[in-house]
């Protein structure tokens, strides 16, 4: 799942410091479920923006809607109708829903309200850890379902670097080396000839946005245009 | 014992509504029975009513 | 002289008992009533009949329950303890009133004569209870040693100095569940001394009005400390009254004038068809008052099992209105509670400005809105006005509003629809002085209740039969017994055993310290239950699976050699799985054969007798009260004087040493302990620090222990070691993790409430019993059990159940299966439906507390009767206001 | 028990100071209240086991809000007490009101409508 954490009540302030009317539109799918942007977090956040603009006698008007997912246009058709009462938009979303409004409304400011942190599983309430960087690149099969990308603080392919202290990190006593962790796991399964296999490094100069295809859902219609 | 002649009551009396009177009447009358919980002193609740707290988890008595 | 508060202050001829005092009524202490008249011309309410006179009134009944309760001893005949004579003498009673908020000094902990905060305060106990000599009364009263505990913490949080609390004892008693760990908490932790001592005299400092405590201790030597005050410990003595009660019902008392009763049948009385309870059965703690109580209540209902139901008044209840289309029509009713609220609010004005609010379309005022002829009213008003929404104006939700929601409910509307707004106990009571600002206040309240009430919706209580089959866990005498006490009321029954026979652990047993045949009651009791056609026993059977909620459980057997499948359809739970005897690693039990335990010991007793025993020591607490297991078993002290006594009968030249820490024969079990002293046996006390040496020699087992008063060591030689092992909980691990039932780190099973529901579990429906939930007697297991088959009965006697409304619900269109609230909720309600593929909240077993709703992070989850808009809309109303 | 406490203090019912919402607080200062506070059972005493705890946790995120936002994040407040202890509840709503007193009114008083 997509997590994200709510960006200093600072500095979203100051984005909108100028306008009058902002439509804060929550997203009802992973930022709501890691406790980021769902209508409870859309009411919190305009609440505290009523407060703090009318502590500065210069009061903001904030509009509050939540559709079910921003990174699908069916959805927000419902904000087309309302949008343009608005001066401004604030989006609780990820980075994708925000760049999706913006894309949709040309015309009006979009700003984020959340900083995007990854992609991570839920370990209790309130609590996540990164699992996934998308990579696009996938070596979990040889790394023994540990990610070198995300668990190592240098995201290296390629067994520890001369840091690597007694199975931690040499960035935390608290943070295992992911490489040790990966030679614990291989060598518990019998593995370990794994880990003399050779990697190159994750392509990230591929850095234009990718596309994903889920074979086997793709129609002419649905296909990307590029 | 009680003869054919005459019914069964359905009733019970508890006399004393302390803390041991007033749950063995809520059982009773929460099973369908009917009862008359008599108590001399003008409210009931007994000597616990009294105390400030109980032991061991220092609960007020109210 | 105000008797409630031990005469520590005054109170008027006309009083209320206490604050919170039920009824909240008027009484005339006739005692210092001067007849003046002057209540009978002001009582609005024509409530004081002066020339009330005692009739008489006959009923007819079918079982009778003596409850009448106790009185602390009056120590005003010890004269040396100076109470009476000393102000800064008191009793326990006395300084309980002198702790608590609503007492004399309002929780102020003072002493009388200066009302100057003590520095130091002595306990002494044992003041009218195991006392032949001074007081006749030899019984232990079971209670002192633990108020003494909490007396001394509790005066320790209240005083803002230091204050050194010593507790004068000869045994500290603290053996219920959990107690031994509050004791351990008070001497550790918050600094209370204990003295083994009984002290004989106190006298005064005239000067001070301090108090001067001479006392020997355990060495022997003479000591004297001065202390700001004394409290003495006074035990629970029968009142005359009841004295006098059980002569007018022919009913046998014991010497001590407490209810004589026999260990197999804790709560009948010598005469058939009346039952007894509390203290008047013998001294005892609160859990043990209620539980007995119930007990009574489960025998006294069981004889009339038949007429169930004949003799009580059902209420008629018409059809609901459907008014959830309507518009809101609010009515207001203001009440002036006599002069409660109106001698301080205007009440005209709160009732002109309700009329103002919006969708207010009725108002009235009353003189007492929860009279009957206001509730007729009420009833009239609604049907006139077309009313869908009421607001009383009155006093606290909490004690009125069933009954006004029960007026709803009578003129066919949805008891959901009610507010109330408390311009009383929150309002006119406490801003007396201020008239003005609490007529304000009152309008606001009423303001912010009318609000609610607009937005408050029809409500619909679940309404769910009940399976009037009970399933009992666990074959032993509390099994057996909770199982005849429900077969008596005529409910069937399934007894789950996991062993092939019946009855547990007193199998091992024989006889009980009073003599009674174990054996051949356990027999009678296992013939009785296979008599009676309604119970089905299941033996080898264990619990593998369950599931359901109060009312209808369903639990899956596995019975027999072969494992065979059995599903149990059920309404309600009896646990009643019992407890072993610790196996002892201490003092070579099980490598020398002259180690043994109590049970091997009256084993053998019975067997071969003591003629060839020239002498047997016994080391208590074994397995007990020690780091590993800080706990008091509870019954291992009467076990040792049992058998203790059993060698004297059978041969009074057997030496016998019991070597203990503390005592623990509590209540009338004192009687043993005295006897065992009596016939010889030697009680020696050690200290945990300092436990006895062991040797096992060739011609017998030697035992060193430091001897307190000679202040050396003594060797005791002995045929046989008899270890007092403890008492521990059967292995419950997999039925606790089956049927999610919360264990106590010793193991015992948690009741609801310590105190005040002691054989209720936590979930509904599920019963306690035995010692399952902490070591105890036959006789309090028999109790229990009968007690558990009372509660049960409270369930099974209905032929469905209403559960509460107020619960939370899912929106499902809107959740979005985050987890939250599943991981949230404290009971672990909210579940995701593998078939549906939502998350289900089931509102059988919602607790309606509201925690997952505020964890929702999509607001898709509403708690009925407190929608978020029925909060938000006070707060708007409130501010409104413009505060 | 009728003990005196400041006529300012006006009391809204819930179940369980667990349902006690971020929400419903926010909402009591936008709309100018100069404080507000949760009062719940003692602390490993409640009810429905953890309420309390779970409301404490809440005051206090609120109180960071308020300080986010400009405002003294003590308006907000928890206080724990048994049902038996109404001097104690007294003294606490004489405490806080003492409290906001010293705060000064709510700014956004004269926001509210």
């Amino acid at each position: 799942m997509i997590v994200a954490q709510r960006k200093p009540f600072e500095e979203i302030k100051d984005m909108l410091k100028v306008y009058k009317k902002v439509l804060n539109v929550g997203c009802g799918t992973c930022v709501a479920v890691c406790l980021a942007g769902g209508e409870k977090e859309v009411d919190v956040l305009n609440a505290e923006l009523d407060m703090a603009r009318k502590l500065e006698e210069n009061p903001i008007e904030m509009g509050a809607i939540t559709v079910e997912r921003q990174c699908d246009r069916e959805y927000l058709e419902t904000l087309d109708s309302i949008v343009e009462e608005y001066d401004a938009i604030l989006s609780m979303a990820c980075g994708v829903g925000v760049q999706f409004l913006a894309e949709r409304f040309p015309h009006k400011p979009v700003f984020p309200a959340v900083d995007t942190s990854g992609l991570a599983v839920n370990q209790a309430v309130g609590w996540y850890e990164e699992r996934c960087r998308s990579c696009n690149q996938c070596v979990l099969g040889m790394t023994a379902g540990i990610c070198p990308v995300t668990m190592c603080a240098k995201g290296l392919y390629n067994g520890p670097c001369g840091g690597t202290n007694k199975g931690n990190c040499e960035i935390s006593k608290d943070q295992p080396c992911a490489w040790h962790m990966i030679y614990e796991r291989l060598a518990a399964q019998d593995r370990l000839d794994n880990i003399i296999a050779f990697y190159p490094a994750v392509g990230w100069k591929d850095q234009t946005p990718r596309t994903l295809i889920q074979p086997g859902y793709k129609t002419e219609d649905s296909a990307p245009e590029n | 014992m009680g003869t054919a002649t005459r019914k069964k009551s359905g009733s019970v009396m508890i006399v004393g509504a302390g803390i041991a009177g007033m749950q063995a009447a809520l059982d009773l009358a929460n099973s369908n029975y009917n009862v008359y919980l008599v108590e001399k002193s003008p409210t009931i609740g007994g000597l616990m009513a009294r105390l400030d707290k109980t032991f061991p988890t220092n609960d007020c008595t109210m | 002289m105000n008797e409630i508060n031990k005469g520590l202050d005054d109170r008027r001829a006309t009083y209320i008992e206490y604050a919170q005092a039920v009824p909240l009524a008027y009484a005339i202490d006739l005692d210092v009533c001067l007849g003046c008249g002057l209540c009978e011309n002001v009582c609005l309410a024509k409530a004081v009949k002066y020339d009330d006179k005692e009739r008489e009134s006959e009923i007819r009944v079918g079982s009778v329950i003596l409850s009448p309760g106790t009185k602390g001893y009056d120590p005003s005949g010890l004269v040396t303890y100076g109470y009476g004579l000393y102000p800064n003498v008191v009793t326990s009673e006395g300084f309980e009133r002198i702790l608590s908020a609503g007492g004399p000094y309002y929780g102020h902990v003072m002493r009388p004569l200066d009302r100057q905060e003590p520095k130091s305060i002595a306990w002494l106990q044992c003041v009218g209870s195991r006392d032949t000599n001074r007081c006749g009364n030899g019984y232990c009263s079971s209670v002192c040693c633990m108020y003494a505990v909490k007396e001394a913490m509790i005066a320790k949080e209240h005083i803002h100095g230091e204050l050194d609390a010593v507790i004068f004892n000869m045994d500290m008693r603290t053996f219920g569940k959990d107690y031994e760990k509050y004791f351990l908490r008070a001497r550790d932790k918050e600094g209370v001394r204990f003295v083994k001592s009984r002290v004989h005299t106190v006298s005064e400092i005239p000067a001070s009005g301090d108090l001067s405590i001479q006392y020997v201790d355990e060495s022997g030597d003479m000591k004297e400390e001065i202390f700001s005050m004394v409290v003495l410990s006074v035990g629970l003595t029968i009142p005359d009254s009841a004295v006098a009660l059980a002569r007018r019902l022919n009913i046998e008392l014991n010497p001590y004038d407490f209810a004589d009763t026999r260990p197999f049948e804790p709560v009948t009385t010598s005469r058939p068809g009346i039952y007894t309870c509390g203290v008047f059965q013998g001294p005892k703690d609160i859990p043990g008052a209620v539980t007995e109580a119930s007990a009574a209540a489960c025998l006294a209902g069981g004889d009339l099992a038949e007429a169930r139901g004949s003799e009580i008044q059902a209420i008629e209840i018409p059809r609901e209105k459907d008014v959830s289309q309507e518009d809101p029509r609010i009515g207001v009713f203001v009440c002036n509670c006599g002069i409660n609220i109106g001698g301080i609010v205007d009440v005209p004005a709160v009732q002109t400005y309700a009329a103002k609010l919006p969708q207010v379309v009725f108002t009235d005022s009353n003189l007492f809105t929860c009279s009957q002829d206001t509730q007729e009213k009420i009833r009239e008003k609604i049907n006139e006005h077309d009313l869908n929404r009421v607001v009383v104006a009155s006093c606290s939700p909490k004690t009125h509003a069933p009954m006004f929601m029960e007026t709803l409910e009578a003129c066919g509307l949805n008891k959901y629809l009610f507010e109330m707004a408390n311009i009383r106990n929150q309002n006119s009571w406490i801003h007396s002085k201020s008239p003005d600002l609490a007529t304000q206040k009152a309008k606001d309240l009423v303001r912010m209740a009318v609000a609610r009430a607009a937005v408050l919706r029809p409500l619909k209580e679940k309404v769910i039969p009940v399976n009037h089959r009970a399933l009992i866990i666990g074959g032993g005498i509390a099994g057996l017994n909770a199982a005849l006490a429900l077969g008596r009321q005529q409910f069937e029954v399934c007894l789950v055993e996991k062993e092939t026979v019946l009855g547990g652990l007193s199998l091992k047993l024989h006889h009980t310290i009073e003599g009674e045949d174990i054996r051949v009651y356990i027999e009678k009791l296992i013939a009785e239950v296979r008599a009676d056609d309604k119970i089905e026993i299941v033996t080898d059977a264990e619990i593998a699976g369950f599931g359901g909620y109060k009312g209808n459980f369903e639990t899956e057997l596995r019975v027999g050699p072969g494992q065979e499948k059995r599903i149990i359809k059920h309404g309600v739970i009896i646990v009643a799985t019992g407890a072993i005897e610790y196996d002892p690693k201490e003092y070579f039990y099980g490598q020398d054969d002259r180690v043994i335990t109590q049970i091997d010991l009256s084993n053998r007793l019975e067997e071969k007798g003591a003629s060839d025993l020239d002498s047997v020591a016994m080391i208590q607490c074994i397995g007990s009260r020690n780091e590993e297991y800080p706990e008091c078993s509870r019954i291992c002290c009467q076990n040792a004087v049992k058998n203790a006594i059993h060698i004297k009968k059978l041969n009074p030249d057997t030496q016998v040493y019991v070597l203990y820490r503390d005592i623990r024969t509590y209540g009338f079990l004192e009687d043993y302990y005295r006897e065992a002293r009596e016939k010889g046996v030697i009680f020696l006390r050690f200290n945990q620090d300092s436990p006895p040496d062991v040797e096992c020699l060739p011609d017998g087992v030697t035992i060193s222990v430091i001897d307190h008063v000679l202040q050396r060591p003594i060797a005791i030689r002995a045929d046989l070691l008899t270890l007092s092992a403890g008492i521990r909980a059967a292995d419950t691990n997999e039925l606790s993790g089956i049927m999610k039932l919360n264990r106590n780190p010793e193991g015992y099973f948690m009741e609801a409430h310590v105190k005040l529901r002691p054989v209720d579990m936590p979930g509904e429906g599920i019963f306690l019993c035995g010692t399952a939930h902490g070591p105890k007697l036959i006789s309090e297991t028999i109790s229990q059990a009968q007690a558990a088959a009372s509660r049960a009965t409270t369930f099974l006697a209905k032929p469905e159940i209403k559960l509460s409304a107020i619960t939370a619900k899912v929106d499902t269109d809107n959740c979005v299966k985050c987890l939250t609230c599943v991981r949230s909720c404290p009971f672990e309600v909210p579940a995701f439906n593998q078939n549906t593929k939502l998350i289900e909240i089931d509102e059988a077993l919602c607790h309606g507390c509201g925690v997952c709703t505020g964890v929702c992070p999509r607001e898709a989850i509403q708690l009925s009767f407190y929608e978020d808009d029925q909060i938000m809309c006070k707060i708007d109303a409130l501010m409104a206001g413009g505060m | 028990m009728r003990l005196d406490y400041p006529v300012n203090i006006k009391i809204i019912l819930v179940p369980c100071t667990g349902k006690v919402d971020v929400l419903h607080l926010l909402r009591a200062i936008q709309k100018g209240a100069d404080g507000a506070y949760v009062v719940g059972c003692l602390e490993g005493a409640c009810h429905y086991n953890e309420g309390n705890l779970r409301a404490r946790e809440r005051v206090e995120h609120v109180s960071r809000l308020l300080e986010e936002i400009g405002l003294e994040g003590d308006r907000v407040r928890m206080y724990n007490l048994s049902s038996g202890e109404g001097p104690t509840f007294a003294a606490y709503a004489k405490e806080m009101t003492e409290h906001i007193q010293k705060l000064g009114p709510n700014p956004l008083k004269k926001w509210a409508e």
